[in-house]
């Protein structure tokens, strides 16, 4: 299988006619992701370069195309209103790239769209090697195979997935779950899913300083996912210590955050914690040949 | 963007929570005057970001116009600084306030949550003092409510949190009111975190914010364009004054005392950065985070501001391509070392991803060859630096 | 509480609705020196509750002064009736306001729709006509949209409405806006239905509500005080006036033209009196629902009301006690034949439910035996009032 | 069984201290509803004169007494907050008794509370009989039975259900939805729990003038319960036409709402509809004969 995405996934874009939109589009169309179409109201009944079908309102694609995925691309103050738009016409998942969105809007359209999966924002998308990008993930590093990667930041999810793909690590699903204070969907939320995929047989985490996602991962394997070979890394360790004015964040997470408390919560939950990407392949492999995955 | 005292109380204001009578006061002819016109006990606050300014003696008392004169010429200039800002700030401008009949003080406050993806509205009855030192001591007295975003502010979260943190009942009546008012702030002007402490219960019975820290989220400033101007007025340090000039975001760039200079594009990736070069036995000059997209010109002006304004021996460029192509990235170096006028560093150059074959094609063009990985890269800018530890 | 249309337009300018530039007057005087003052072509429009003001004479044109007294005089007094309300309602003031050059008048509303708990947008291209009409001769022209209101209103809503009942491309721009300020309106005041008919498109591409109906809630009235001063304006027909004045709601109460006096609590207990004493063969005097809770006082003014201002000759009390407890209504009913100075008319009472047999208790002690059920009351009303049909 | 209420559920009162609440609550106690305590802001750790538990929030009630039903009689400004209250105490079914409500807080609600069955507002409660009484209604009216009753009227559910009880037919579950324009649970919503419910053999239904909700419950039954022996009322036939401005509400709901179309639907769906309150008993019995359930 894979996770959120496969290969009879249809997917539209909203912004199909934006400068990244368009660019995106062409390059997903290139990895063999089945886009059925795009969104920019106003533009209904033109066809893009790609010969694509563009539409004037979601309802309108999803009843022409039975798109089930999209991939926003709006400017920050408009991504509020595309995902409400989507949940509406019965879209299931939603990928949206862009960074800058107003953390309120996200937690209003979270708060609102039960049943609907998000992934992002600033998020670099979502890709199951072999079978479908959605988002601006730059598919050759990729390759198809049995390892689930997910990672907090864009670029270093790149980097890290071409250290596995040398390897001869190929991947079941990539998912590079945004960046910012509020995402749809958390390390916990993919954890769950990996959990249920029969392709995956490994995981690689890559997380980050801030937030407590890192931990409640690390819970959540410990409870859950004790059998399965997992490698973290956590990025950031000599990053300056942000400038805050008050602390409520860190006491509603409990004080989490500092790369010890992560690293030591990977530990506890029997998770390797790489001190490089470069040192992932090699872990992951010692840790599938302890569990005899590999 | 963070809100000195008085710009929070303003907005405190609007959504209905009582603030003290006051008056924001740039000179110690301002304090007096204020003060001569309205007879009573007052108190003088420093107008800065930073914490801890009462301790640093930012924090003083008047009951005449020439106490108020004599303390505001004592704040007034002050630099405070703490661990966070070890720079320091200097005090420019004064919050000149009534003086409380103080009963108790309480803590209450908003921010977003992560994990439950919610606003997080947390009360305890323990006010004026350092929240993470309560959360150490007295841990059972911070009530947390994880507020629907669907059903939006209810008054029985109010009655809630104050039943549970144990709030003295003096408090009871008008607290609904003002958490209504932190939850409306936050959603109306887009804050990341509304803090009240303390929330000053006075021995008549009124209830008032007695602080207020608010942090906006940039990301939604264009939603007040009031804001704008509150934003120049703001204090930036010289990081964010540079990253600024530069074009980048004011948390994009930050410098420290080693002699490799970094820019990656993606925040996750500028830190690995930093990280593989600590792995190589090098010290960065500089955390840089180009962003999502970049275009050539921003790549320039990063080049420069790398090399004019850091210690930076040699230039480590790490780009991997994804929503920044890397033949902009590309075209951006050759074009920076083309048009520069500044000095010239060693530059190691790791470009792949997006793009990676026509912006590999322009580096070659130019003369340069990028290296394979980002270990590898690293471990050239350290040797470049001449500057392993 | 229905809003007459200038206030209505009021409201719609508070929530950012563009509405002709305009003048609420009084008297012909005041149009007369409004068109002095600010020369131009002008529309002079009756100020009624009642629907069909324009077939009646109510809208008129005027582009002098002269022209704007002679009109105002014309509409001024003048009785505007329909089917709803036979009686009719007299032009009391007037709106004047700039006449817009139309290129294309569509329909826009919003209002709850019961079936999916969900306030309804409605929109259709044909405006300026009855909607009802619209329905029958163009049902696909009619665009509908339940909106979520955990999400709230969101611009695709506005946006896939246009497209949907492919409104004219000019209004496509404005048109989200309009209707996130009925939706804001909506919510903000409280209202019931919000109605703009026509929406006008002008030749120079400007959108503008040339109408407004608004219904507001009167259950929400207590959170806008300002509203009570409009609610004073109103007209009120002599029904709800009556209504009113015995402390009923003025829907609680009409009168009919037959001989048996009723009533009830609750308006399904009232209307099936209404229709027991049709089956019974009599005629109805009145309708009354006493309402849930109701006390000794409010059932002493009900008993005047209908004694004193209704036809009838018989009166039937019909109380299956709830909420409305049956002692209460029986001292009512005992207080209010021993108080009054009316003229005395005979009773039917049915009594039971909550409190019952108190309430039997008192009635038996003041000399009144009530009946056993609603049909054998209602015939012994109908035999009472003389007044088989 | 019975819908919505039996022997096991355990009822809050909001607004106990109140002169409603109070008088009411006695009633279902002494109806044999089992009461476990009320909520009262402020008057936390007192007890009621029937020696109730009084607490503060609902969720202290909840966590207290296991709480799974609330009875509402708060005032109207109040009602919204208390069945947000309700609801995120994990109350599952709430009783709204309250008149006056304004719509906009009964949309909000109703949009914002999946999962938490509201009854009402402006409803006199639900009973089912032998068994427990939440609400005003007068419970010795009512005797247990197979006959499940809706109506949108108070007094007149009482009215419909004494001369049942007077012919002999006990009821399962009498349940007054309101009379609001929006209500939380409608004549669709308690068919679709009386077609799951083994003890309600026939059922009795008394709509309204005004709404679309009868033509949607013959609809439904059409589909779904056409085997079972329902006998409907419409009130309000002889009722004065409304004063009303605008005719959006009439579109919505396709120009239902006359006496006409409601009686035309149910007779399509083979319900009798009784021309008077004292005609159900027979109208029903003469229905049990015929599909042969009596």
């Amino acid at each position: 299988m894979s996770i959120f995405l496969d290969k009879n996934s249809k997917v539209i874009v909203q912004g199909i006619t934006g400068a990244e939109g368009s660019y995106h589009t062409g390059r997903m169309l290139d990895y063999g992701t089945q886009i059925v179409g795009g969104v920019t109201p106003g533009k209904g009944g033109q066809t893009t370069g790609r010969g694509l079908p563009v539409f004037d309102t979601v309802k309108q694609a999803v009843e022409a195309t039975g798109a089930t995925h999209t991939c926003i691309f709006v400017p920050p103050p408009f991504v509020a209103d595309a995902l409400f738009e989507a949940y509406e016409a019965g879209i299931g998942m939603a990928v949206c790239i862009t960074e800058g969105v107003p953390v309120h809007d996200v937690l209003r359209v979270v708060g609102a769209t039960a049943g609907m999966r998000i992934i992002g924002p600033n998020c670099p998308g979502l890709i199951s090697p072999g079978k479908a990008s959605v988002g601006i993930m730059p598919g050759h590093v990729f390759q198809e195979g049995s390892v689930g990667v997910m990672s907090r930041s864009g670029t270093l999810t790149y980097e890290v997935v071409d250290l596995l793909t040398r390897a001869g690590m190929g991947q079941s699903t990539c998912v590079g779950v945004g960046g910012d204070p509020i995402i749809g969907t958390t390390f916990v939320d993919c954890l769950r899913e990996f959990a249920n995929d029969s392709q995956t047989k490994a995981l690689v985490l890559c997380g980050e300083i801030g937030g407590s996602d890192e931990e409640e991962a690390a819970a959540f394997i410990a409870a859950h996912l004790a059998a399965m070979p997992i490698v973290a890394f956590i990025g950031g360790r000599n990053a300056p210590p942000g400038k805050s004015l008050g602390h409520a964040g860190a006491i509603i997470s409990g004080a989490f955050g500092t790369p010890q408390s992560k690293i030591a919560a990977f530990q506890e939950a029997g998770v390797p914690v790489a001190d490089r990407p470069s040192e992932i392949p090699r872990l992951l492999a010692q840790r599938l040949r302890e569990t005899g995955v590999d | 963007m963070n809100l000195m005292e008085y710009q929070g109380k303003e907005l405190f204001a609007r959504v209905g929570i009582a603030v003290p009578r006051g008056r924001h006061c740039a000179t110690a002819e301002d304090v007096a005057r204020f003060i001569a016109a309205n007879p009573g006990e007052w108190v003088v606050k420093a107008q800065v970001l930073v914490g801890g300014r009462g301790k640093a003696g930012g924090i003083k008392f008047a009951s005449t116009p020439e106490e108020g004169r004599a303390r505001a010429n004592e704040i007034l200039g002050l630099v405070i600084k703490n661990r966070q800002n070890p720079q320091g700030e200097t005090v420019k401008s004064l919050l000149v306030e009534e003086r409380l009949p103080i009963a108790k003080e309480a803590y209450c406050a908003i921010t977003v949550d992560r994990a439950t993806k919610k606003p997080a509205v947390m009360v305890s009855p323990f006010g004026g003092m350092d929240i993470e030192e309560v959360a150490e001591q007295h841990p059972e007295s911070i009530a947390k409510f994880f507020v629907d975003t669907a059903i939006g502010y209810s008054p029985f979260i109010g009655r809630e949190l104050a039943f549970t943190s144990k709030l003295d009942e003096g408090y009871r009546k008008a607290f609904p009111g003002v958490v209504a008012g932190i939850y409306d702030l936050f959603f109306r002007y887009g804050a990341k975190l509304v803090e009240i402490n303390p929330l000053v219960l006075t021995r008549d019975g009124r209830v008032f914010a007695s602080d207020a820290k608010v942090e906006l989220d940039d990301d939604a400033l264009f939603r007040n364009p009031e804001f704008a101007q509150w934003q120049k007025s703001l204090p930036l340090d010289e990081d964010e004054t540079l990253a600024a000039a530069a074009g980048l975001g004011i948390r994009n760039f930050r410098r420290f005392d080693g002699l490799v200079g970094t820019m990656a594009n993606g925040a996750g990736l500028a830190m690995a950065t930093m990280d593989a070069v600590d792995n190589a036995g090098g010290k960065i000059a500089n955390f840089l985070d180009i962003g999502g997209g970049a275009n050539a010109e921003l790549v320039r002006n990063c080049y420069e501001l790398v090399v004019n304004h850091t210690n930076a021996k040699s230039f480590f460029i790490n780009i991997f391509g994804g929503i920044t192509r890397g033949d902009e990235v590309a075209r951006g170096i050759v074009q920076a070392l083309r048009e520069t006028t500044s000095r010239k560093i060693p530059m190691v150059i790791r470009l792949t991803g997006n793009n990676e074959a026509e912006g590999r094609r322009i580096l070659a063009q130019a003369g340069m060859t990028p290296v394979e990985t980002m270990d590898e890269g690293a471990a050239a800018a350290v040797k470049l630096a001449g500057a392993a530890k």
